[in-house]
């Protein structure tokens, strides 16, 4: 018998998550030890996956499908795989929440129940992205839910509640569609099935009429999610309010979950609706790209700043989707794969400087680079990788988002550099004023990182640079799927 | 015949001794004579050729439980107990609520006097022991389970008090 | 005369009803606690009775009623227990006088 | 050893990286030593290839590769994976940049042995040029674009991390800064010029691109955005109008970095540029002209800043954005060779004004030349060197600035008289602003007493490097042109001004209208000397006073010298434009999307809220309220007092009183 390889990464946190119940709050360590052990165990197995994974098919694999609701009414499978489009992202995620909960040591209130939280979302992201049964989906597209409400709202910053209900209702009245969707889909399918591989082969059958809705449905639920404009505000205020680590974990995983969705749901299954919506999508990325980065240069909070470049960072995926070409898709993949680590650390990075001075204001810095040199050097690094510097995995992804987009957008793709120029300004002043320069004396006595703090950022820098110079280590998961999924309506 | 005698024999030890359990004054006889009807039951359990659960009956019930309750009752014995009414007011409700009960069961039990058995028993312990460690295995762990949080819970109930008083 | 269903019916109904009187009108705890043992013997006596006539050459009513010796000597234990629980802690035995149940 | 040359910018990247992450940092670091000898195995390495080249051991171009990467690419509606590959391609070119730049650079390191020791970043120093250097190499010897691209780019930050370098004060990170995004403005027609490339050409191997355009795959006009592209991205590298802004401000970094950013690595990198995609220029007759038209502008503009500025270091940034204008404006005019011939020449004498300067600011720690002054005796051999650079710079001849220009002027005659005579007037002041900063410097009295007086010649470590490129600057001009050794050796030079001629350049190239070279080159000369004597009789002197005098009759045009002709503020109004488009963004995000998108939710669930807690008010609850009522009210207060009493066995009773129903009335 097969090792059910996915099961397991998906659900020893489940484990860890319950086993942190049994174990008294009083025990610190054993509550740390057991939470990264169920954090590292799911890495490590995601490492053996990524070797195990065959680069030269298209389709799924590592495939678990039991039968879990079975009635003569309806057929609800356990379903899972993976593929060129989810595997990274599952890679991503394990080791995402893995450096995320390392980061998250540093907490004191209520440990115990944070690293329960932090466990159970694990098991909805990573649930989400190896699902290949909607219903299944759904379900773990609900469960990220929940516990982010929870980390948010109560381990927050002061405007906790209000970004912790902002961030639930909306990101919930989009599923509410999304359902709808899923529904739609369920019901036009003959025989009924919630079997994503199958939706995708019968689009034949459905109207214009009807993709356009359905596509409408599905969009409004993912696009909240990435977030595309305009329904991206709740990301800056979620983001602010949250610990860091979870703003790691909501930028690194959660905003991948909508485009994931696109390229999953939208594209293969409603080709005509998707085929209908380019060019509106095509101008939602420019606004993504364009007024994210103006939004960002307009901001004094590093974080609210570093926010709103994931705006601007998603809106180059959007632009390679609305591309619809093999680069494009490949593009968007391996985007989400580097945003993912460049923003997370960022945001590891603005964390620290916060825990130390308790403020997020650039202005009220100056001259920190002589001060904090480790803490300067990564913190430059980590913005020019996400400036799109080449050499650095930002510019690679970058690059074959435009270069997918270009050639059926050209306008749209010229108009869209002008993201780049603007992202660069806001980065290098938010380095210069806050590094650079004459120090300011109220930081004289700032202590540099510490192991820990270095511990969860160095791989995540040493990944960037890795990923740009040789990129061939993540793109040749993808590629193969990308050509199948390009090649699928020619 | 011998059977029969048999059961009649323990059928009415069975029943006479339960009928002073509830009705005697003394809770130390009361527990005693609930040993004497138990193992009454055991006899009983004898002449239906069920061997092992008449040992178990034996161990479990007259060893145990009867034996349990004459501690509790001496553990938690008053004096005064054989000079007080043991039954209370609502002995006359009871006793007409058990009468209509017992002529209903009376009117089940009647159909049931034409089954007789066939055959003679055949030794019960082999079977059962096959029976517990295969198709009941897991419900035979899990009353394990239960015993055991029984017992923990017993230990957990009398231990706290125990500190509570010191 | 030979035995049948019928008798060990009637011995099962009688020890039920026994221990249901007792339940009904003992004062004290550990009162009422025997008759519930008569209540349980009654059921034994019945599935071993059942097993006997009905199914010879099962021996699931055995089971059975093994399992219910074991819940019985369970539910002892813990109901002994409190028993003697309450009765530290509140020094009494006697059931009118524990009605923390009243509406 | 050609087959090694892909070693030449590695090591210097990994020498880099033992500079940054190994030892402590201290004045007697050993790591710079580490650079040094890595980019001394560069230019042996790169003078090999020259050598093998020039006696045809080794066969140019050369070109090998390896693959780099793959991505899921579509070309011609079919869906495939294409395979990036990455590699060395040495022409003539790039054989004669890469020895350029490995001296330059080598020269600059031992040079700043002497020029940075004491600073508390000395280690970090030299990791930053070798990376700098690392990336100019990858530059010059990379066979795809998208490399190139990458080391253009790299090139950038390295230059942002040097021009920043002493970060504690508060020019230095604002000129870097300025430097990046001033240079990434221009990057951004580079990037939409490399998407135009893979979308029609489906390649970034230069030479596959060079066959693409000759068998006609791309459309000109795709060929002239391209080139347009790509001439913004050099524009933007080699501080062309209109991004030359950054370039006087760069000044604010260390003077051996200077050298290094504005001789010949940096700045030369977009000619390169432009030298490397030469073909596409010569297939898009009108992005020729346009690089033509920038050269021009830019030789000009530069050429007239570079009057007024007291700091000598603008002054030498100025006359290089003119030089780079001027090699600009020859490639613009089929000038291939000339250009490039230029190029390396400036390198050497451009270096050696630079490091020059280096020294004397190292003596009187000031950049302003008014408090110099009389400096020729306190240090001669800066003097001496100093005044070869000078001369080189403004083509004097033997000097090796005399023949390049040379070259040049002779092209864009054939080209168009007005340009011709543009550059000529630019040559002209080239000489005199040269000279006025030689005189400024070294002759006359010394004007702040305190910084002269204690002004004493730098150490050998900084005047070595000074002789040898004195040397270069005398020797190099007429080496080259002997024979036309150096046309020759860039190989297709030759073969891409005939192409450029038949392409329809030099549309006034018709035999009789060819200048006549000794006339040309008597005549220059000629111009020079006088402007030399004049800018002598106006600062050579004590007496300033004539100079002060001329200034105030020309303020206004002193003035608009002095503001750069408007661009800093234009460009400071578009940053100034874009700080309030952005905030104008926020605004919006926070007080009209947010309140839209968010409050509009709100609202409309408050709406259907409302209207269902009316009917649930009326309706759903008067409803409930009846049952609790009756359960309360009616059964509840009768029937607590008599049953629920708390006493076990009473409900006992009431069970088995239900028990005992089912019994008796069973069948």
């Amino acid at each position: 018998m097969e090792l059910p390889l996915l099961s397991l990464i998906t659900f020893i946190p489940l484990m860890g998550a319950l086993a942190v119940l049994c174990v008294p709050k009083e025990n610190r360590r054993v509550l740390e030890a057991l939470s990264l052990t169920a954090a590292a165990i799911p890495f490590a197995l995601t490492v053996w996956l990524y070797f195990a994974f065959d680069r030269s098919t298209a389709a799924m694999q590592f495939v678990e499908r039991h039968a879990w609701i079975s009635t003569d009414a309806v057929r609800i499978d356990y379903y899972l795989g993976v593929d060129g489009l989810s595997a990274p992202l599952v890679i991503l995620t394990t080791l995402m929440s893995l450096i995320a909960l390392i980061a998250s040591l540093g907490i004191k209130e209520r440990f115990k129940e944070y690293c329960f939280w932090f466990l159970i979302l694990e098991v909805g992201m990573l649930g989400v992205f190896e699902s290949l049964d909607f219903f299944l989906f759904y379900v773990f597209w609900e469960i990220t839910l929940v516990p982010m409400y929870f980390l948010i709202g109560i381990w927050g910053g002061p405007q906790k509640e209000y970004a912790a209900i902002k961030f639930f209702l909306y990101t919930l009245a989009g599923s509410v569609f999304m359902l709808l969707g899923i529904l739609a889909l369920y019901f036009k399918a003959d025989p009924h099935t919630f079997d994503m591989l199958q939706l995708m082969k019968i689009h034949g059958s459905l109207s214009f009429r009807f993709q356009v809705l359905a596509f409408l449905a599905f969009y409004f639920g993912f696009a909240i999610k990435v977030p595309a404009f305009p329904f991206h505000t709740w990301l800056p205020l979620a983001h602010v309010e949250a610990p860091t680590a979870i703003s790691v974990i909501l930028a690194a995983v959660l905003l991948k979950m909508g485009v994931y969705g696109i390229m999953r749901v939208n594209y293969p299954m409603l080709p005509l609706g998707f085929e209908w919506f380019l060019p509106y999508l095509v101008i939602i990325a420019v606004i993504n790209i364009v007024y994210g980065a103006l939004c960002a240069m307009a901001q004094n909070d590093m974080k609210k700043m570093v926010a709103y470049s994931s705006i601007n960072h998603m809106g180059y995926c959007l632009l390679a989707i609305a591309g619809a070409s093999a680069t494009g898709f490949a593009g968007a993949a391996f985007q989400m794969i580097n945003h993912g680590i460049i923003t997370g650390a960022l945001f590891l990075l603005v964390g620290v400087i916060y825990d130390r001075a308790h403020t997020r204001d650039i202005g009220a810095f100056g001259g920190l680079a002589a001060k904090v040199p480790v803490y300067a050097g990564l913190m430059s690094l980590s913005c020019f990788a996400s400036l799109g510097l080449p050499g650095m995995a930002g510019f690679v992804s970058e690059f074959l988002c435009f270069l997918g987009a270009f050639p059926r957008w050209k306008i749209y793709a010229a108009i869209s550099v002008i993201g780049i120029i603007v992202t660069a300004a806001f980065f290098l002043r938010m380095i210069e004023k806050v590094f650079l320069g004459p120090l300011n004396n109220k930081w004289a006595d700032l202590p540099d990182m510490n192991a820990r703090e270095l511990l969860s950022v160095v791989p995540l820098a040493v990944l960037m640079i890795v990923l740009g110079i040789w990129p061939r280590w993540a793109l040749d998961m993808m590629n193969t799927t990308m050509v199948g999924l390009a090649g699928l309506f020619r | 015949m011998i059977e029969s005698i048999a059961f009649y024999m323990m059928a009415g030890v069975a029943l006479g001794s339960a009928l002073l359990v509830v009705t005697l004054r003394n809770t130390v006889h009361c527990a005693l004579f609930l040993g004497l009807s138990l193992a009454g039951v055991a006899g009983v359990f004898g002449t239906l050729g069920a061997d092992f659960l008449f040992a178990s009956q034996i161990l479990i019930y007259v060893g145990g439980i009867a034996v349990l309750m004459i501690f509790a009752v001496m553990l938690m014995g008053r004096t005064s107990d054989l000079t007080l009414r043991q039954v209370n007011q609502e002995w006359l409700a009871g006793l007409l609520v058990c009468a209509i009960t017992a002529v209903g069961l009376w009117r089940a039990a009647k159909a049931c006097l034409s089954a007789t058995a066939s055959g003679s028993p055949a030794a019960s312990t082999r079977p059962l022991g096959r029976l517990m460690l295969g198709d009941y295995a897991v419900p035979f762990e899990l009353i394990s389970l239960v015993l055991t949080a029984a017992l923990l819970g017993a230990i957990f109930f009398t231990r706290r008090e125990a500190g509570g008083r010191k | 005369m030979t035995l049948t269903l019928g008798h060990y019916l009637f011995l099962g109904s009688g020890l039920f009803i026994i221990g249901i009187f007792g339940a009904l009108t003992r004062r004290s705890v550990i009162g009422i606690l025997m008759s519930i043992e008569l209540i349980f013997n009654a059921a034994n006596v019945n599935l071993a009775a059942f097993n006997r006539f009905l199914h010879p050459d099962g021996v699931t009513g055995q089971a059975f009623a093994l399992f219910i010796m074991t819940v019985a000597a369970a539910e002892v234990v813990v109901g002994l227990a409190l028993v003697l629980a309450i009765y530290r802690s509140r020094d009494k035995i006697y059931m009118e006088d524990i009605n923390i149940m009243r509406g | 050893m050609i087959e090694y040359v892909w070693l030449v910018p590695l090591l210097p990247l990994a020498a880099s990286l033992i500079i940054l992450f190994v030892g402590r940092e201290s004045d007697h670091s050993p790591m710079p030593y580490v650079g040094i000898a890595a980019i001394g195995a560069g230019l042996w390495i790169s003078l090999r290839v020259i050598f093998d080249g020039a006696v045809g051991a080794a066969v140019l171009p050369f070109e090998k590769d390896w693959s780099w990467y793959s991505f899921a690419a579509d070309l011609g509606g079919r869906a495939f994976i294409f395979d990036m590959r990455a590699g060395v391609l040495i022409d003539g070119a790039a054989a004669v940049m890469l020895a350029v730049v490995c001296l330059v650079s080598l020269l600059v390191q031992v040079y700043s042995l002497g020029y940075m020791h004491g600073d508390t970043r000395f280690k970090r120093y030299f990791a930053y040029i070798s990376f700098f250097t690392a990336s100019m190499l990858g530059l010059v010897v990379s066979n795809n674009l998208i490399v190139t691209f990458a080391c253009w780019e790299l090139v950038g930050v390295s230059s942002y991390l040097l021009i920043g370098f002493w970060f504690e004060q508060k020019a230095p990170p604002y000129a870097g800064k300025k430097a990046f995004i001033t240079t990434k403005l221009g990057d951004l027609g580079f990037f939409l010029a490399l998407l135009l490339t893979f979308t029609y050409a489906g390649t970034y191997n230069i030479v596959r691109l060079k066959e693409a355009v000759a068998m006609g795959y791309l459309p000109p006009v795709v060929l002239t955005f391209i080139g347009l592209g790509l001439l913004a991205g050099a524009a933007g590298k080699s501080a062309q109008a209109p991004l030359f802004i950054w370039l006087p401000d760069a000044m604010e970094g260390p003077t051996p970095v200077s050298a290094l950013i504005h001789a010949a690595p940096m700045v030369a990198a977009g000619l390169y540029l432009v030298a490397r995609v030469y073909f596409i220029y010569l297939a898009s007759p009108a992005a020729m002209e346009a690089v033509a038209w920038v050269g021009l502008a830019t030789a000009f503009l530069a050429g007239t800043m570079a009057l007024v500025p007291y700091d000598i270091k603008r002054v030498l940034a100025f006359s290089t954005v003119s030089q780079l204008g001027f090699m600009m404006c020859a490639l613009g005019v089929g000038g291939y060779t000339a250009g490039l011939f230029h190029l390396t020449t400036h390198a050497f004498f451009k270096a050696l004004l630079f490091l020059c300067a280096g020294s004397v600011i190292h003596a009187v720690h000031t950049n302003d030349m008014r408090s110099m002054g009389g400096l020729s005796k306190r240090m001669p051999v800066t003097f001496l060197t100093m005044a070869v650079g000078s001369l080189a710079l403004a083509g004097i001849p033997p000097f090796a600035g005399f023949f390049s220009k040379d070259l040049i002027l002779e092209k864009v005659f054939e080209h168009s008289h007005l340009m011709f005579a543009v550059l000529v007037f630019t040559a002209c002041l080239t000489a005199f602003y040269t000279f006025r900063m030689l005189f400024l410097t070294f002759l006359g009295d010394g004007r702040d007493h305190d910084r002269v007086a204690h002004a004493e010649e730098s150490g050998s470590v900084m005047t070595v490097p000074l002789l040898i490129l004195a040397a270069l600057a005398v020797v190099s001009g007429w080496l080259f042109e002997h024979g036309h050794a150096f046309a020759s050796f860039v190989g297709n030079g030759g073969a891409a001004e005939a192409a450029a001629e038949a392409a329809g350049h030099g549309t006034q190239a018709a035999a009789g209208h060819a200048l006549n070279p000794m006339v040309l080159a008597v005549g220059l000369t000629a111009a020079a000397v006088l402007l030399i004597l004049l800018a002598y009789s106006l600062y050579g002197g004590p007496d300033l006073s004539r100079a002060a005098r001329i200034k105030e009759r020309f303020l206004p045009v002193f003035n608009v010298l002095e503001n750069r002709w408007g661009f800093d503020a234009f460009f400071l109004f578009l940053v100034d434009a874009s700080d309030r488009l952005a905030v104008l963004c926020r605004w919006l995000d926070t007080e009209v999307i947010d309140r839209i998108f968010v409050d509009g939710w709100g609202l409309i669930c408050r709406v259907f809220a409302e209207i269902s807690h009316l009917f649930d008010a009326l309706f759903v609850d008067q409803a409930v309220d009846g049952c609790g009522y009756v359960s309360r009210d009616v059964a509840g207060r009768g029937l607590r007092s008599l049953v629920a009493r708390g006493q076990v066995q009473e409900y006992l009773l009431y069970l088995a009183v239900g028990v005992s129903l089912f019994a008796i009335l069973n069948k």
